[in-house]
């Protein structure tokens, strides 16, 4: 009867890993008593979905995700700045100064490669951008093409901002007859890096680090010398959601030490981005990774001409053979 | 002195409209195939073109012009007609020559090869991708540690072809063998009377008799090739095709418009190549099964005729094996590639993450399989034997709803059926619905394709016995095109247990689905668990498949000359 | 009784072939037929009979005219609920079905009892001849078998109107024999107006009330077996239905209700059928067998052909220039004129029918 | 002249139903035709007709026996190297060809050239009469249409041996008796040997000249066309060809080369066929047409159906409890019994045949 009606429910879009999703909004609806559901999808079908909800808004939170998805979706109106009272414990740089959204985690970018592969082609593993234009890595590079994830135009990005626009796209095209495969979803490097398909690929560390943990044992991790680049994984309250009251409430969960700390029981080793919590250990061994001052901004304004300009360079997508 | 021909036609029209209105079953049934079509097929479109030609609120052609000013999607457009010709052309021939072998030809192990033929289209296509990559990858089994070669490709247009092929020439399978079991042999007895040897007539008449079926399946599976976003997603490696790029625009780009625009692009090929098959397909009439029975179809027992048959369709199968095999191996193995020690972890991951998505799959596609199977069946009907203004649309339609990549179709759902009057989204029944519009094209082209066949004075003499438009589909149409229902209800409830793009948009909190697990398992790298999962997926068809026959048999829909 | 009347006003049927050329298939026919009546439609092959019968039955839409059955415009009719039963020309079996549920077909839809159905399935496959095929499937069957399938799946619905296309084209002499008998018992019995395409004009002589002569699409003439081939309308009927010769006459008196005309050279007293001069030039029906031969005859010939045919003896002369046939019932009594030699014949003057 | 000699050396074929029911369609028959020769098979509806056509032209395997062309033993021959040409009783058209390109069909196969493919297509559409329909496909035809394509493209291909299964069945009497006579025509200049299927009597009587009478797989009789209807061999023979009353009688005198036979007391001298003696009860056949009606009969009967058939008229009167048959040549020029009146008529000696 009315009692059900009126129960207390939260609908959220969740950019992150399954498992991680499916244990967040379990142990939210145990401390909070909300009903809590979860559709995961990845950035991109995300921000299509509540582009095409506008209207009708199914969901409340949006929760995990690279920044820039969050930002694109600010700019058409479909977010609602919520300054989370948790988000004091949370730097500056993790966060957007009017509480559009709000860091959760962050990765780092780098290397993943494969120890038995590496070893038959004779090769070490880079230890920094540079690293990857030597002749013994020709063709033996995957990444993802940036046109398609923001795991790869997070690396195109950083490669830019690092050496400067002319430099970083001559950059790209040398790095372009390194290339085996530009995959299409940015966490395929690491399987296929893991499979030993390929020597080395770029990718989010803490996704390299996920594959290890599943098994697949011969690869091995290591960040640019010269500095890379990171993303935040954020959240954020949706624009005309059902349920508001109780979607902020989940997002001071989400803020909150003890939920950040749980990721790593389910295999996201990202760091994170509440000031008191510990990062898992696995993460430990790039915590010294020199990082660049990486302007999301910049980087989500520039997106579409520096992928025209990549494709360019790189003529990724002509038939080659 | 002959009358205007425009004006007996005219009058042809207007006298059968008026039969129509005279038969309320036809004409209700007609009305409402017309609204099912223009609410969930023909509005989702206009939503999509509609959004092709919107910029930033207004009407403009920007999309379009932004697409065409990218230099690579010249270069898409032709990587995608490419592909889809090959593996389109490789498929149907495939198809034919498997349907062939089983239909005329005395061979051993026939229940292998027709299970074999089906076999693909029972797991969902990604995974064909991912056992090529394992099997013939740079670490593949066969290309690896059976061939020795180091550095095989398999990423590409040749990958791509393979996997395509694997996973669509069953459905050329199921198109023509229903097919060509109902070509009256008595034909091909009176060819070879004249002096035909077999080949001769296997290029006179039986290939001529099949030409519209060929053209058919060529069509359905040109089509299906490239709207398919799967598999070049996996193993197309540099070689992009449009589907690709139309998700790496509107998702990876966050760019929609110029998604939809790509979409309607792609939409174009479909619609000349369905026009085309379509004008060819109707200047001819292939009646075959005719009131006078003919006697049934000695089988072909030379060696010289079964020996090779036999031996290649042995190959194929032995290909499909290997790559099928794989995943149930692969579900019982720590970490295929790395750790191929035997465990049961992998069940045990998925016993750990509840049953729902299986059940929620399957009791969803439990549902729209049987709607989905018959009103394929019943739009066939329509279509090809009855004339009504709106016929036209209805075929052309239908045929559409599976030319456009699904995760646009799913978008332009969304956008169609999140606002009043029809609001749909995060409900079961968009699910269902999406599942039925994604599926039942095939099965009304591979009906349509059995209903030429058959000379419609068998349906008017159940007619004139006093049999309604509803009987005469029930009790002699269907039970006369079993094959082709039968197919159509295996294809649909496969399709709707493995559907993803479209789905992706549509899922709600509240059902989860199986192939966006086994992808989001794929994806962390948890192929043993993937592989579980298809395991079960496999099993669940498979029982499904026996159960319908089961089922058709109670419901009197008895085996005719099929074997 | 059900029997139903039929009526044809103004039909026609024009088909669009592939290569958008027109065939009229049925030319405007207007046609009467009464409740019971039993009426063959004859002509030539390609003359609109199945046309006839299948706008008749609601397969096809004339594209002029209308078709009453009863009293009732039958256009917005649905061919179920038109109540008409049809042997196809093609049988057009059920393949999917053997042959008791093919005939049972029709009557299952009624939803009649089971005993009722099987009963009259068992009558009617008992009339066939077909007792012993009730579980056979039509593709092990030869071709009369299946024809009769055909033929009994429409006999048992006992409509009111039965539709026959050339129902026992495929049976012997002597099946067909029993076959037509059947029909015409079962008909007469049930009141069943029936229409009754056949090749054969004997068939359509012994069974029907009213014959129909088509030649394309249009219709010659109407009426009784005798009436038909006694009185043809023009000399097409005349030599469609059975064999004729047409010869040339003049009219050489004109009596109260007869002629007198002038067949090279030999007077015969013939019926008046229309009106002609003094004078007139017309031609004239003579029946081979209307043709006496003996010696006594007025005309002697040259045989041209001269054929066994077992009940009879045909000859063919050369009859001022024009072949003349002539058929001799019995022959084997009489003795043969071989072929060149002369015979001798007369025409059997109340035999003769003016055009 | 390439025509072909055929013989069947004990042929039997059994299917086997759906059922596991065993169906003896040819029982042990034996056939020997001479290159030429025109011959018709004739039988009831199921007898193994088609059947044993579709085992010469190699559609079917004998269960046992052996087939000859020539002196060739055709077993392990194909269909196409076999030198026959089929007409199928379904026609078995080829859908997808238009008419012309159905009837080259075979010529083509034999790579002739266009020119002679062409003018021998166009000559045999003229025989069938069917110019005009060249370019329509068979869809868009009537049934005699299609069997006449089906007919010109056996027919076009003057093979060794031609297969005839009905040919003829849905064509009007007209047009079956042109067909006839161009069918006899091509098979004597070409000199083919013809197996023909046929229901019709008289096309069989007109057409072979040899008949063979099948029953059940059985071969009942082969002869003549006059020795099978004038001295059937059996009962079913001679009511199977043509109509026969069988009456019985005495053997009342054994003569040099006849008998004098009693029939209901009057007595007639006949042939004879087989050896009897004197007091044997004897079957005889006497055709309806050898009954002559007339004022000074031997026998009164009363008559128990009139009809009116055109060129006859039939009667069928009570004969000693028993029905018999009477046809009336050219039935115009006599006055007609009714029912239940007496007719008064006598047996014609000559044509009595003992059984
Ligand atoms: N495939 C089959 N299986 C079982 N029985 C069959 C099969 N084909 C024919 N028969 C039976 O064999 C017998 C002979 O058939 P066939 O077709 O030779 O007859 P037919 O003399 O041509 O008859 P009709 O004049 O009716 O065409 C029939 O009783 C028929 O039912
Ligand atoms: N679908 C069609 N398209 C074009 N012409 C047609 C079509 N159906 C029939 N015809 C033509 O219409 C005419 C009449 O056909 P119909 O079938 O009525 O003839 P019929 O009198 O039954 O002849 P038959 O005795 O040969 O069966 C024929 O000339 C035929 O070729
Ligand atoms: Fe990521
Ligand atoms: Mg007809
Ligand atoms: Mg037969």
């Amino acid at each position: 009867g009315k009692e059900e009606a009126k129960e207390e429910k939260l609908l959220i879009y969740a950019g992150l890993m399954e498992d991680h999703a499916a244990m967040a909004v379990k142990e939210f609806e145990k401390e909070t008593g909300i009903k809590t559901e979860f559709v995961r999808m990845s950035s991109g079908e995300t921000l299509a979905r509540v582009r095409a909800e506008k209207d009708n808004m199914s969901a409340s939170v949006w929760y995990g995700g690279p920044v820039d998805a969050f930002v694109a979706a600010d700019e058409e109106g479909l977010i609602e700045a919520y300054k989370s009272p948790v988000a004091e414990k949370i730097p500056a740089n993790f966060k957007d100064a009017d509480g559009t959204w709000t860091g959760i985690y962050v990765g780092y970018l780098g290397f993943v490669g494969n120890k038995s592969v590496l070893e038959e082609i004779g090769a070490e593993m880079p230890k920094s951008w540079e690293d990857l234009l030597k002749p013994e890595y020709t063709g033996e590079v995957v990444t993802a093409h940036p046109g398609s994830s923001g795991t790869a135009y997070t690396m195109l990005s950083t490669v830019v901002q690092l050496m400067g626009e002319q430099e970083g796209m001559e950059y790209m095209q040398k790095l372009n007859k390194q290339v085996r495969q530009y995959t299409k979803s940015g966490t395929a490097p690491g399987r296929m890096v893991g499979l030993g398909e390929a020597g080395v690929g770029i990718t989010f560390l803490h996704d390299a680090i996920k594959y290890r943990k599943e098994g697949y044992k011969d690869i091995i991790i290591a960040a640019p010398a010269e500095g890379t680049g990171f993303e935040i994984g954020a959240v954020a309250l949706l624009k005309n959601g059902p349920d508001s009251e109780n979607a902020k409430k989940f997002i001071d969960w989400a803020l909150s030490k003890k939920a950040q700390e749980m990721g790593q029981t389910v295999g996201s080793y990202q760091f994170l981005t509440n000031s008191e919590a510990v990062p898992p250990k696995e993460a430990m061994e790039i915590k010294d990774t020199k990082l660049i001052d990486y302007d999301f901004e910049w980087a989500g304004l520039n997106r579409r001409r520096l992928i025209e300009e990549f494709s360019r360079v790189s003529k990724t997508t002509a038939p080659t053979k | 002195m002959e009358v205007n021909l425009f004006s007996l036609k005219l009058k042809t029209e207007l006298k059968n409209m008026k039969k129509l209105f005279n038969d309320p079953i036809l004409f209700s049934t007609i009305v409402f195939t017309l609204i099912v079509i223009t609410l969930f097929i023909l509005l989702p479109l206009m939503s999509i073109l509609n959004s092709s030609f919107t910029y930033n609120g207004r009407v403009s052609l920007e999309h379009y012009k932004n697409i065409a000013s990218m230099r690579e999607n010249i270069s898409i457009l032709y990587n995608t007609l490419k592909l889809g010709v090959t593996t389109a052309t490789l498929a149907t021939v495939a198809g034919f020559f498997f349907a062939y072998g089983l239909t005329y030809v005395k061979l051993p192990v026939k229940r292998l090869f027709s299970s074999i033929a089906i076999l693909p289209i029972i797991s969902p296509p990604f995974v064909v991708a991912l056992s090529a990559i394992l099997l013939f990858g740079r670490r593949g089994f066969i290309t690896r540690e059976l061939l020795g070669i180091r550095n095989f490709d398999i990423y590409g247009f040749h990958g791509l072809v393979l996997v395509q092929f694997l996973t669509f020439f069953p459905v050329a399978y199921l198109m023509l063998v229903g097919l060509l079991s109902k070509i009256d042999p008595s034909v091909e007895e009176a060819s070879r009377d004249l002096g035909a040897s077999r080949w001769d007539v296997f290029r006179t008449v039986t290939l001529p008799l099949m030409m519209p079926g060929l053209a058919n399946a060529f069509l359905v599976i040109f089509i299906q090739s490239i709207a398919d976003f799967g598999n070049p997603m996996v193993i197309g490696g540099n070689y992009t095709v449009a589907a690709v790029q139309i998700y790496l625009q509107g998702i990876g780009n966050y760019d929609m418009g110029g998604a939809t625009a790509l979409s309607m692009v792609l939409l174009l090929i479909s619609i000349s190549i369905f026009v085309t098959q379509k004008y060819y397909i109707s200047k001819k009439s292939y009646v075959t099964v005719t009131g006078k029975v003919a006697k049934k179809r000695e089988l072909m027992g030379d060696t010289k005729v079964w020996l090779p048959i036999f031996s290649s369709m042995m190959a194929l199968t032995v290909l499909v094996i290997l790559m099928y095999i794989l995943i149930p191996i692969g579900s019982f193995i720590k970490l295929w590639g790395v750790d191929y020690s035997l465990s049961l972890d992998n069940y045990r991951y998925v016993l750990n993450m509840g049953m729902k998505p299986i059940v929620d799959t399957t009791a969803l596609a439990l549902i729209s399989t049987p709607i989905t199977g018959l009103f394929a069946m019943i739009i066939a009907f329509l279509i090809v034997r009855k004339r009504f203004v709106g016929r036209s649309f209805i075929e052309f339609t239908t045929m559409m709803a599976i030319a456009i990549p699904g995760t646009i179709v799913g978008l332009g759902y969304v956008i169609t059926y999140n606002k009043k009057p029809l609001v749909l989204t995060g409900t079961a029944i968009i699910l269902v619905i999406a599942f039925i519009m994604r599926s039942m094209p095939i099965g009304i082209r591979s009906a349509m394709a059995s209903l030429q066949q058959i000379d419609p004075s068998i349906e008017e003499a159940a007619s004139v016995l006093g049999a309604n438009s509803r009987k005469v589909f029930t009790s002699i149409t269907l039970p006369m095109i079993k094959p082709a229902f039968f197919s159509g209800l295996i294809y649909a409830f496969v399709r709707s247990m493995t559907l993803v793009s479209t789905i992706i948009f549509l899922v709600s909190a509240k059902y989860n689905l199986l192939t966006v697990a086994i992808m989001n398992q794929i994806d962390v790298g948890k192929i043993g668990v993937a592989s579980a999962y298809c395991t079960i997926l496999i099993v669940i068809v498979a029982v499904m498949i026996l159960v319908m026959k089961v089922v058709l048999k109670m419901l009197g829909i008895n085996e005719i000359s099929e074997n | 009784m059900n029997a139903k009347r039929v009526k044809f006003e103004n039909i026609s049927k024009v088909f669009v072939t592939d290569k958008n050329r027109q065939v009229k298939a049925v030319n405007n026919i207007n046609l009467d037929i009464q409740p019971g009546e039993f009426v063959c439609l004859l002509g030539p092959s390609g003359c609109g009979k199945t046309t006839t019968l299948r706008m008749l039955a609601g397969f096809e839409v004339p594209t002029d005219g209308h078709i009453f059955i009863g009293d009732e415009n039958i256009e917005r009719l649905t061919p179920d609920k038109r109540d008409t039963a049809m042997v196809f020309q093609n049988y057009a079996l059920f393949p999917h079905m053997n042959v008791f549920d093919n005939i049972a077909y029709g009557l299952k839809l009624q939803k009649l009892p089971k005993e009722e159905v099987e009963a009259r399935v068992e009558k009617i496959l008992h009339l066939m001849k077909m007792e012993e095929f009730a579980e056979r499937v039509p593709s092990q069957m030869s071709g009369g078998q299946q024809q009769r399938v055909s033929l009994a799946r429409a006999l048992v619905m006992e409509p009111g109107v039965l539709l026959f296309d050339e129902p026992l084209s495929n049976l012997d002499a002597k099946l067909r024999l029993h076959m037509r008998d059947e029909i015409r018992k079962l008909q007469q019995e049930v009141g069943i107006t029936s229409i009754y395409v056949t090749h054969d004009q004997s068939e359509a002589m012994g069974l029907s009330d009213k014959v129909v002569i088509m030649k394309d699409g249009v219709i010659e003439q109407v009426g009784s077996p005798t009436e038909i081939y006694q009185k043809p309308a023009n000399s097409f009927v005349a030599n469609f239905i059975g064999r004729a010769n047409i010869l040339e006459a003049v009219i050489k008196e004109v009596g109260e209700d007869g002629y007198t005309i002038d067949v090279h050279g030999v007077p015969y007293s013939v019926e008046k059928s229309k009106e002609y001069q003094l004078g007139d030039k017309v031609e004239i029906v003579v029946r081979p067998e209307a043709i006496e031969v003996s010696e006594e005859g007025n005309f002697t010939a040259k045989v041209g052909k001269s054929m066994f045919m077992g009940a009879h003896h045909e000859y063919e002369v050369n009859f001022f220039g024009k072949p003349l046939e002539i058929s001799l019932n019995n022959p084997k009594n009489k003795s043969m004129v071989a072929v060149d030699e002369s015979l001798r014949f007369s025409l059997d003057a109340a035999s003769i029918h003016i055009l």
